[in-house]
């Protein structure tokens, strides 16, 4: 396994090739290590992150039945929805060299509100609104981030304690919906897959096309490597960091609605931590949180590799606490295989750079 | 309110409520019962939460005797034990009322709550009957494991089903944190694992009714019945609706709530009182689920 | 110095791969004691990662290295200072957070009370020793990242002079480009500190694009190109043409572009610019056709002035005013107004829209985005507009950006994948330009924009602008070197601390005269 | 109070301001904004805080009774002693550009280790055992960050994962020390302040001595600033590294012996979320994200905010919803009123380093 991650944890600029990397023609010019590139695009990490991946889903298919059964991959996929969408938009931030604390909170008041409006309100339109209140959070973060100059941290930081605080001051009971209409959008299945995950996917995959292919999207990269650079070139910077934070409370509210479907019942407590979740999922995928620096599929990747350890732990059947022993140590497993792969092709751990190593 | 005394005097009371969280609706519900109870009896109610830290509890104690109320409420919720609290009241000579959680060790003056080993015993008897002929039953924990209010719950249920015939118990190995969320995951994971699952046990309504969800999306509410703890207004509906909720225990907070603001000014008052008030905790089902169903009920 | 001198370095077959890319092929050194080895090579020819390797701070693929003939392993920086070897990077290393007394003790502070600090003496220290090499006008106490880039650079200099005690100075000085933003008075202090040091037996290896310095230094001139020594020489028996040819592999050709002031009508007018603290009452005026050039001494507010002018800084009171001509098809708007006769761009967008282009003089700060791609660096001001529908033209992109690789000759030739960060100073430089150049600009302000670039590099640029201002583009070339500022350009304006002080014709006008305006001793 | 905040709030060096400011001469010599220059120091970030705090005071003695009692005090003092020793160690760590999450499963960890260990052994040897606890813990993530160069949140993260599975696996429940010696150290005073307070004021001192003061402490905030530099200066970037993370796991290591002792019981789930306000009072004294920018008198005053709002809304008699709400807002005005006190001094919001601005 060591082996073949050898060639997949190259540390590249995976948000870069994306965009940069010519399509067609000379497909492996750069002398290294040996790369993989499919129609021009450059797939090496993402290809490691697949054996990672095959590697888990062999190990697990072989050693419990459980896995492979229909239901349980259904689970998984439905499981990888939160942190999902949230990792996407908390990547949309982390690139900007931001960060957003308050995706938990957003998750709670969007449910918590689209399930109260369904009463009176069509259950489309009241997931509107709940989509549209965490889109307004992530749009307020931004502008203090971006227009005020205010750490993220402590600025999503309060807003994760007000939220969660307006979430109960709206409700501070559950709210089940009465409308059968509601619990839809998450127990809808599209042949083998649930809506709510072809939701995320899209999300996932019209996401990707944007941080990569769309003037906005490269200058959110480019404002987490050098904002005062992008500014110089003539980019709003502010617009971009504002956009990047309304990205992120949109995922939040869109999750937060998702969630409250499926689970039926809306509570203003639910959430608590998702934030950590999410922000793992970027860095696992080799997200920099110094910014700049971050991949759109290595980051679905981390939301596999997460998913998938709660999953085989459960499966296996492992006690409560020694899950979460086991879960931490995992975590840094796979992060030690991905940078001794990176240790090994970069020939030596990139020594000149020891500040930004350790960043990100 | 300008903080001032109560006292005794005038035959106004000003009491804390110190909870240890406000972040479940049990708690939740159990604190705004206890508002509700003081307005009618025109108490003055100072509410604190510390947000699930002891250290936390123990200084909003010291702000509400800063406030110099007369008495402190503690709904001590998953905590074990708080011996800070207790010593400071006693320190300062306040009555302890605690609600729903009986601290292991300290001095308090009156404890108000359920017997939960019971109200497991009471499901696991249920459950039981309803699977003459044996079958699986699984059991949602909330967590973490130092929960003792879950434990007795479960370990009720257990002590209920060990000897009867044909039942085999499967645990899961996560926590479902007692919201309906986790219970949903927790459920989902249960049902991939074991196809031939016939009951539920939740240690609390929140977890089942995401437990139930969870049944329902995987097309087995037709198989699989659901058994809780709590009487949450939702759950209760369950029940009345005829789903595949079959039972909770009624572990009311409203009542819980209300006696114990009842206990707190019958000390004051000078009343004599008994120590420890053991709520019972009837067995919910459509039967009688519509008398404890209130949509409007403070849980 | 004499050459019965003892063997101080010596380096033997040093191989150097990132990867599986080897950048230096065997590369054989000797310095001896009191020597000035100056080693000139092109942009990427494989001098900084040499000076890096002496450093300690990258570790050699093969080779070895002998100090006074003892053989020594460098695993790290500090081993080499371990062994007295010093060096000045070409890139600044300051730590921006801290003082100055901070960055050039570090490591070495004189403590008291069983450990602790006393800064008291460590002031003092400091600034003795910035006194003691002619730099004494750079409080210590000041902030690192508030001192301008040259001033950084006298800093770096100085901390490399530090050692155990803040006393024995080092055996070996590697000097990575140190006079790239040094001009007038800190010129010569330098050099007076590597002749003194030099007398004190100290060997210099000192790296410079500046071929007039190096002959005026060295004792040895080693030419370094793609990697291996291809010549070593004495300074008395070669001379600039010649080392550019070796360097280059082709003939020097002209390095100034013959100019004939050509003026045409006005494109940029700034008027009563002023902004408290750093520059007062600036009016001038670009025209089409014409290469302006902005001297001054560090510290003249020369940078902060373009940066005014390009809308990135507000400005007390004055005006900028862009008027276009039409035979660009490009943007012409006027500088939008705040207020009356107060028109300044409010910010870089606004410059850029009316024309403007500014190359910034640290690079690496804002210059470059370093962690992307150099295509993606070069794309980033023309990202708004080149689109198709909401997606990136990447087609379009893709050859804009072959392109101007091509055009500017940026090497390797492949770049555009590789993140710009791995390019050698003068390509990261190149690539800025590029950059500024897809806009189409009508005005060009440069800052130092041949800090750090190869002779034969330089040649390209100062052509490149002599035809972009033949092409009616206005250029304002700011910069620190007095012989650039007069040979490429048609006329010089001077700066001193922070007001204009002379407007002089290039082809009339002597280094002497522009250095006594910039100074403050003119007649 | 804004106006005298203009004074305080400058971005000034704080770490810088400690170590490297002057003693004595030129009070004053760069022409900018008024300074508060006292014995050679630069006061003025400490002095708008004190500014804030005695208004925070001030506003709250006139309109509550209760705040100026003695017993709410000694409260206040109390209350500060677990988010003040965590703060500390996460500035450490902060200012070397990195991060720690995993304190407050530390607190957890060293608390029931401590209190189950005081059953068999002398107390302060069992007190000890949780503090060696602690900084073992610190001592893995240090390594893990600086010898294998992984990403500080990463790791910190799976730490506070796998410490608190460890946590539970040491004792499910809840560990009641039997012997009255162990309660001391959490409720002893000495004339007016508790004894827990005056430790964590001694870290506080001590620990600002050693990042101000000596040549480790002052490599630790260069390395935050430029590792590389550090490096090429010849200095173990490492070992400090390591040192960093080390002093955390030892400070969250004492909050949780102390915090066990103060509240009686050790409970495995305790301190969920701890890092958040460490990280908080950090961020409110103006400690950068990015590293190399921190000052502990700020972090202090950070602490004593976050513990005056928490105070003051419990005395006001604020719904707890509703305090949520308000402490984040309140948190945002503190930043936001410090921020402008920047902008008017620095005549303009630094348009040089926006980027920087932004992590800040
Ligand atoms: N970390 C790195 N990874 C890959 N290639 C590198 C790296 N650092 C330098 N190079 C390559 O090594 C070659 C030599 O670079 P070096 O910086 O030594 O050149 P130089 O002679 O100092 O040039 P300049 O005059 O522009 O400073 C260049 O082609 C450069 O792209
Ligand atoms: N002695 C000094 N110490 C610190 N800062 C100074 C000093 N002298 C000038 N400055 C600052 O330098 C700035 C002007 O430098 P600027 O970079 O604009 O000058 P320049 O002529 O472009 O110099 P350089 O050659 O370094 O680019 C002003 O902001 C001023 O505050
Ligand atoms: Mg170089
Ligand atoms: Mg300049």
């Amino acid at each position: 396994m060591t082996d073949q991650l050898t060639t997949s944890a190259q540390p590249a600029e995976p948000a870069d090739s994306d965009g940069s990397a010519p399509p067609g023609r000379r497909p492996s010019r750069r002398p290294g290590p040996p790369r993989l590139v499919v129609a021009g695009r450059d797939l090496t990490l993402e290809a490691g992150f697949a054996v990672l991946l095959v590697a888990f889903v062999a190990i697990a298919g072989s050693t419990t039945d459980a896995f492979l059964t229909e239901g349980n991959l259904t689970n998984l996929l439905k499981q990888m929805v939160t942190t999902g969408l949230l990792a996407f938009g908390m990547l949309t931030v982390i690139l900007t060299g931001g960060i957003d604390l308050s995706v938990g909170s957003v998750v709670a008041f969007s449910g918590i509100v689209a399930a109260g409006l369904s009463a009176g309100l069509p259950v489309p339109l009241a997931m509107l609104v709940g989509l549209a209140a965490g889109t307004g959070f992530g749009l307020v973060n931004g502008v203090l981030v971006a227009r005020f100059q205010l750490a993220p941290f402590v600025v999503t930081l309060a807003a994760l304690t007000t939220i969660r605080g307006l979430a109960f001051v709206y409700s501070e009971t559950p709210v089940a919906p009465e409308k059968e209409g509601f619990f839809e959008l998450g127990s809808a299945v599209l042949g083998p897959l649930p809506v709510s995950t072809l939701i995320m996917l899209a999300v996932f995959l019209v996401g990707g096309i944007f941080l990569s292919r769309t003037p906005a999207g490269r200058s959110l990269v480019a404002i987490g490597g050098s904002a005062e650079t992008v500014r110089l070139a003539g980019i709003g910077v502010r617009r971009h960091v504002v956009l990047a934070y309304t990205i992120s409370g949109a995922c939040a509210g869109l999750a937060g609605v998702i969630l409250a479907s499926r689970v039926g019942i809306a509570q203003p407590s639910v959430g608590t931590a998702f934030e950590l979740d999410a922000i793992a999922a970027c860095v696992i995928g080799g997200a920099s949180l110094a910014g700049g620096k971050g991949s759109v599929r290595a980051t679905f990747a981390g939301v596999l590799v997460l998913a998938l350890i709660n999953n085989l732990l459960n499966l296996y059947d492992v006690q409560s606490f020694w899950q979460q022993v086991l879960k931490g140590l995992i975590i840094v497993a796979v992060i030690l295989v991905q940078r001794t792969g990176r240790f090994r092709t970069a020939g030596a751990p990139n020594p000149a750079d020891p500040g930004k190593a350790r960043l990100s | 309110s300008s903080g001032g005394a109560g006292g005794a005097g005038d035959g106004s009371y000003t009491i804390g409520v110190a909870n240890f969280t406000l972040s479940g609706p049990y708690f939740n519900g159990m604190d705004r019962a206890i508002k509700a109870r003081a307005e009618k009896k025109d108490v003055e109610i100072v509410s604190t939460d510390a947000g699930g830290d002891a250290a936390k509890l123990a200084s909003n104690v010291e702000d509400l005797l800063s406030k110099n109320v007369d008495a402190v409420i503690v709904s001590g919720g998953p905590l074990e034990s708080a011996p800070a609290v207790l010593n400071s009241l006693k320190a300062a000579g306040k009555p302890a009322v605690l609600v729903d959680r009986k601290f292991q060790t300290g001095t308090y003056s009156s404890w108000i709550g359920p017997d939960n080993e019971a109200i497991g015993k009471q499901n696991g008897e249920f459950l039981a009957q309803r699977l003459p002929n044996g079958g699986k039953v699984a059991l949602v924990k909330g967590g973490p494991a130092d929960n003792s209010i879950g434990r007795a719950r479960t370990d009720g249920v257990k002590a209920a089903l060990e000897n009867a015939p044909g039942i085999e118990l499967v645990e899961a190995p996560d926590f479902g944190n007692w919201s309906s969320d986790g219970g949903l995951n927790v459920m989902e994971s249960l049902l991939a694992s074991h196809a031939d699952i016939d009951a539920v046990f939740c240690e609390n309504d929140a977890m089942c009714l995401g437990a139930q969800r969870a049944i329902k999306d995987a097309g087995r509410d037709d198989k699989i019945v659901l058994a809780g703890v709590d009487g949450q207004a939702e759950a209760l509906k369950a029940i009345l609706d005829g789903t595949n909720y079959l039972v909770t225990g009624l572990n009311d907070a409203d009542v819980i709530g209300s006696l114990g603001l009842d206990r707190a000014v019958d000390i004051l008052d000078g009343k004599k009182t008994e120590k420890d008030t053991v709520v019972p905790s009837p067995r919910v089902t459509k039967e009688n689920a519509r008398k404890y169903y209130d949509p409007k009920g403070n849980f | 110095m004499s050459s019965t001198a003892r063997t101080a370095l010596e380096i033997r077959g040093v191989r150097k791969a990132y990867g599986s890319t080897e950048v230096l092929h065997g590369v054989d050194l000797t310095g001896r004691a009191g020597d000035v080895l100056a080693v000139v090579g092109a942009n990427g020819a494989g001098k900084s990662t040499l000076i890096k390797i002496l450093a300690g701070a990258e570790r050699m693929s093969a080779g070895e290295l002998r100090l006074d003939g003892e053989r020594v392993e460098l695993r790290s920086p500090h081993d080499a200072h371990a062994h007295g070897i010093r060096t000045v990077h070409q890139e600044l290393t300051l730590v921006p957070q801290l003082s100055v007394t901070e960055n050039l003790l570090m490591g070495h502070f004189p403590r008291r009370f069983g450990g602790l600090i006393d800064w008291r003496a460590a002031h003092a220290r400091a600034r003795e020793l910035l006194e003691s090499i002619g730099y004494g006008a750079i409080d210590p106490r000041t902030r690192a990242g508030r001192l301008t880039v040259a001033r950084q650079q006298m800093v770096e200099i100085a901390k490399a002079l530090v050692s155990e005690g803040g006393r024995a100075g080092p055996r070996v000085l590697v000097l990575d480009e140190p006079s790239a933003v040094l001009a007038g008075g800190d010129l010569e202090s330098l050099f007076t500190l590597i002749r003194r040091l030099q007398r004190r037996g100290v060997l210099i290896v000192y790296v410079s694009h500046r071929l007039a310095e190096v002959t005026e230094l060295a004792t040895t001139i080693v030419v370094i190109k793609d990697g291996r020594i291809v010549a070593e020489t004495a300074p008395e028996r070669t001379d600039e043409n010649e080392l550019i040819r070796l360097m280059a592999g082709r003939g020097p050709g002209r390095l100034y572009p013959a100019r004939r002031p050509d003026a045409g009508e006005p494109l940029l007018t700034v008027s009563g610019l002023h902004r408290p603290g750093e520059f007062r009452d600036i009016s001038f005026t670009l025209r089409a056709g014409e290469i302006t050039g902005l001297f001054g001494l560090v510290g003249s507010g020369r940078s902060e002035l373009a940066r005014c002018v390009f809308g990135a800084e507000p400005a007390h009171a004055g005006s900028v005013t862009a008027s276009a001509v039409g035979t660009a098809p490009g943007s012409t708007s006027e500088a939008a107004g705040a207020s009356g006769g107060h028109r300044l761009f409010r910010s870089p967008r606004e410059a850029i829209a009316a024309g403007l282009a500014l190359v910034t003089e640290d690079r690496k700060r804002t210059g470059l985005v370093l962690g992307l791609s150099t295509a993606e660096n070069i794309g980033l001001t023309t990202l708004r507009t080149t689109t198709r529908g909401p997606l990136l033209d990447t087609g379009r992109r893709r050859r804009e950006v072959t392109a101007m690789v091509e055009r500017l000759d940026i090497r390797p030739a492949h770049c555009a994948g590789l993140p710009v960060r791995t390019l050698s100073g003068g390509n990261q430089q190149k690539a800025v330009l590029a950059k500024w150049l897809l806009t189409g600009p009508r005005v060009l302000l440069l800052d130092e924009p041949t800090r750090g670039v190869d002779m034969a590099t330089r040649a390209e640029i100062y052509r490149m602008l002599d035809e972009l201002a033949r092409a009616g583009m206005a250029v304002l070339l700011i910069s620190s070197d007095l012989t650039e500022v007069l040979g490429a350009t048609d006329r010089v304006l001077v700066m001193r601390e922070g007001r204009l002080t002379a407007e002089l014709p290039s082809d009339r006008t002597t280094e002497d005269t522009v250095l006594a305006h910039a100074i403050g001793h003119t007649a």
